[in-house]
């Protein structure tokens, strides 16, 4: 059991996060719960790339004069990949919070039954 | 340059998005022709990759120049190159729709709807034609990101309609990254090619089992497959016209592309998992199809009732998938290529509706075929073919559709092709019964001043899109032995 | 944020904060190559330092850029971006190879130049979008 | 009743997640297939390939430059959406110019 934590422990952790993004969209009904549920997800997708580029005994990815060879360093490309996943995730951020103060502004709350409500009307 | 073609596809119309704000501000006047001439030269580029794959087989670009496990590369074979042209060719058709609409904004209005446009289109053109599965995330998310701006520019249902469009999209996406990332963690790659030889000792492995499946949830979510269709009906409803015929006509379909790109091409070995998931997948169509159907049959307003169809139809596409032999993926594809157009069109019509009447509900379709004949000549091809009446497009699909699930052996499924079309058919003869049969109301046709029943950059595509359907439907043989025949996995050259 | 807020204090502070701010951007651009750094984040501070210029100073902030004008702006940076790739290409490479600068260097020296021209057209569009974002979340009159 | 389904589905999902971890190579093991498939070239070669010592820009800006290219348009769309919504939104969004008044 010990064995097994220390292998695979974080990405429990790591499923626990994500899966709180489709509950939270799910049972939340405040939007902004919502957004942030979403957020959640995003980052756990973020350090399961980064769980998959750590080396036990690997440096950060920049190159040290004299030392070479692959194992002392850590692998970049999920780095590099998850620098552009941060990014869009900032970007969705955005255009949601944009969304969500057009929301605030026409309908006067962010509680989305009361929401519909208002629509309905 | 004829080496640079596949990368002219995407780059063309990203660069002239990038700089369209700039020309908006500098010259509102040459903006739509800038526009449109950026996404004609990506639809030549793209027709003539296609004829050259055609003809010497499938063709790989190395962006940077870096040799593919290690840089990204664009391969264009049948498939993507005729999914580029069809995608490009209704972008086309719709930007030159889409000028009348415009007309009374503002310079940064209609330089940011443009420069919205164009990198949508161009983000579904890099999706289908990438090699590389992170980098059809990244044209994902654009192409995600400007449909939800240009959802939520119809209005203020449209801004809940397009929120909600983003969470659920955004959670889609995210399940197809920690997808592509289970298939990193096994095989240290991201080039589909790359994927596919590095796969095949490693389908029994357990995650290779959770990448399909969490490729398969996210890319069901995006194309709107049946439970997970929540999105769709709000966002086709209040999207503003040019926008709502672009992305009904072309978004879902590419990720239904993606999907068959992935399970036929990337997990081409067909042990392991990925025949589970097809047959869940199918059922799941199957039940999409009819549930999609009925709600269609409930639906006032045009608009409502496209947007449940389009989830009916998705579910053709998906089935076709499911069946997995040769005339089933032939169904399937066609199938994109017939809903594409014929999509396309009914919205491009219930947008000049709109523009001529100011309404969207059936019943104020009444006796419009006298008031704008051309338009409901358009619609009228349409919405056979929708239904599957012989010389139209739809009927062929629906044909190769049931000869896969002969085949195959799938009974449900025919009941269910045969019964879809039924309802197809109650729901759109209910429309066409308003048009052409009842008196117009107590409201006379006024001889409306203006003589053309529609300005004729609008009414160019719908008839240019409803001659397509016909023209696809006579020529659909030629199509299938020419192109799509090389398309499909296993008949390829 | 038409409003200053800031009293004296602030004012002053950021005064001087905000040309470190700048110069510690422009380091983080040109040395992203060698150390953590690049492109996103030089332009998050120089975006940051645009943005708490209109804090602090409202309406006469030395640094206004409008929104819509900041929009432009991003399009030109990303545009710098792609541009390089398109001068690759006119140079019988393909889109964003390097290599083919006809310049008298050694292979990694081009591709370093190259490196440095994109991460110039990243960090344009990152600071003109914070601005633009910054700015359409705040202004209000039209409403 | 779709509020338990979902639910049910969502758990069932959540405990096939748990079960295939087994399947994920282990913590931090430099013998993984993404420490040995493609990276070691980016850690080998990028400074004499690219003239970047720092392996994470070599890969963002040269090898997936194209990724990258990708990543700063969607800043900008996101720029773009974000004035689009909040600063040129019609007053009157839902009527459509030159078609007649509803």
């Amino acid at each position: 059991m010990k064995e097994l934590l220390s292998q695979y422990f974080i990405y429990w952790l790591i499923l626990v996060l994500f899966m709180i993004g489709p509950f939270g969209m799910i049972y939340k009904k405040n939007l902004v719960k919502k957004l942030m549920a979403m957020n959640i997800m995003q980052v756990a997708v973020i350090i399961f790339f980064l769980v998959l580029g750590q080396k036990a005994g690997g440096t950060i990815p920049i190159e040290i004069h004299g030392l070479t060879g692959v194992e002392h360093y850590i692998n970049p490309l999920p780095h590099a990949l998850m620098l552009t996943a941060i990014v869009v995730s900032l970007s969705t951020t955005g255009v949601a919070l944009a969304l969500l103060l057009l929301i605030q502004r026409r309908f006067g709350t962010l509680e989305e039954d009361e929401m519909l409500r208002r629509m309905n009307q | 340059m004829r080496e640079q073609l596949p990368a002219l596809i995407v780059i063309v119309p990203l660069l002239t998005a990038l700089v369209t704000p700039l020309i908006a501000y500098l010259s509102a006047k040459l903006l739509r022709a800038v526009v449109t001439g950026a996404i004609l030269v990506s639809n030549l580029s793209a027709m003539g990759a296609l004829l050259r794959v055609l003809a010497e087989g499938p063709w790989h670009y190395r962006f940077g120049g870096w040799a593919p496990p290690w840089g990204i590369e664009y391969v264009i074979d049948p498939l993507s190159g005729g999914m580029a042209v069809l995608i490009s060719f209704i972008s086309l058709v719709v930007a030159v729709y889409s000028g009348p609409f415009l007309k009374e904004d503002t310079w940064l209005r209609k330089g940011i709807f443009y420069a919205l446009y164009l990198l949508l289109t161009a983000g579904l053109l890099g999706m289908v034609v990438t090699g590389d599965a992170f980098n059809l995330y990244v044209f994902l998310e654009i192409s995600s990101l400007a449909a939800y701006a240009l959802i939520a520019s119809g209005g203020e249902k449209a801004t809940v309609a397009a929120f909600r469009y983003l969470l659920i999209g955004t959670v889609g996406a995210s399940f197809y990254l920690l997808g592509v990332g289970y298939l990193y963690s096994v095989t240290g790659s991201l080039n589909m090619a790359d994927l596919a030889l590095r796969l095949q000792p490693l389908t029994e492995s357990p995650a290779v089992m959770t990448a399909v499946l969490m490729l398969l949830v996210g890319m069901a979510i995006k194309m709107a497959l049946f439970p997970l269709h929540g999105w769709l009906p709000d966002s086709y409803t209040y999207a503003p016209p040019p926008a709502a015929a672009f992305i009904s006509g072309v978004m879902t379909k590419v990720s239904a592309y993606v999907l068959l790109r992935f399970f036929f091409f990337v997990f081409s070995a067909v042990s392991g998992p990925v025949p589970a998931a097809l047959t869940v997948l199918g059922w799941a169509a199957a039940v999409g199809i009819i549930i999609g159907s009925v709600m269609a049959i409930a639906q006032s307003d045009f608009r409502r009732m496209l947007a449940y169809s389009s989830v009916a139809q998705i579910g053709y596409i998906v089935l076709g998938l499911a069946i997995g032999n040769m005339y089933g993926l032939i169904g399937a594809v066609l199938h994109i290529l017939n809903h594409a157009v014929m999509k396309s069109c009914l919205f491009l019509v219930a947008g000049g509706v709109k523009w001529k009447t100011g309404e969207h509900t059936i019943e104020k379709y009444a006796a419009l075929c006298r008031q704008m004949p051309l338009t409901m000549g358009a619609f009228l091809i349409a919405a056979l073919s929708m239904v599957g009446l012989p010389p139209t497009a739809g009927f062929f699909s629906k044909w190769y559709l049931a000869l896969g699930a002969i085949e195959a052996g799938m009974w449900p499924y025919i009941a269910v092709i045969v019964l879809s079309s039924l309802l197809n058919a109650v729901y759109f003869f209910r429309v066409i019964e308003h048009v052409y049969m009842k008196k117009a109301g107590p409201k006379p046709a006024e001889a409306s001043g203006s003589g053309m029943e529609l300005p004729a950059a609008m009414l160019l595509p719908i008839v240019l899109l409803g001659v397509g359907i016909l023209v696809i439907g006579i020529l659909n043989e030629s199509i299938v032995t020419q192109i799509l025949q090389y398309a499909i996995p296993g008949g390829g050259r | 944020m038409n409003r200053r807020f800031g009293t004296i204090v602030l004012g002053t502070a950021f005064r001087f904060l905000v040309p470190f701010i700048m110069v510690y951007g422009m380091y983080v651009l040109m040395h992203g190559e060698y150390s953590p750094g690049g492109g996103f984040q030089a332009g998050a501070l120089f975006g940051i330092a645009v943005v708490l210029d209109r804090l602090v100073q409202g309406e006469e902030a030395m640094l206004s850029i409008s929104g819509t004008k900041a929009v432009i702006l991003a399009g030109i940076g990303t545009f710098i971006y792609g541009f390089i790739g398109v001068l690759t290409v006119l140079l019988n490479g393909n889109f964003l190879e390097y290599g083919v600068f006809p310049l008298d260097m050694i292979e990694g020296e081009r591709h370093a130049l190259g490196i440095l021209g994109i991460e110039i057209g990243v960090t344009i569009c990152v600071m003109a979008t914070i601005i633009a974002i910054f700015d359409a979340l705040t202004r209000r009159e039209e409403w | 009743m779709t509020r338990f389904i979902s639910f049910f589905g969502l758990g069932l999902m959540t405990l096939m997640l748990f079960i295939t971890t087994s399947g994920l190579p282990v913590l931090f093991d430099p013998e993984s297939p993404a420490a040995l498939h493609v990276s070691p070239r980016y850690i080998e070669k990028s400074h004499e390939e690219t003239g970047s010592p720092n392996f994470v820009t070599a890969v963002l800006a040269d090898y997936r430059g194209y990724d990258t290219l990708g990543e700063t348009t969607v800043i900008f769309t996101a720029g773009l959406a974000t004035v689009l919504l909040l600063r040129a939104a019609r007053k009157d969004s839902d009527r459509i110019p030159g078609g007649k008044e509803e």
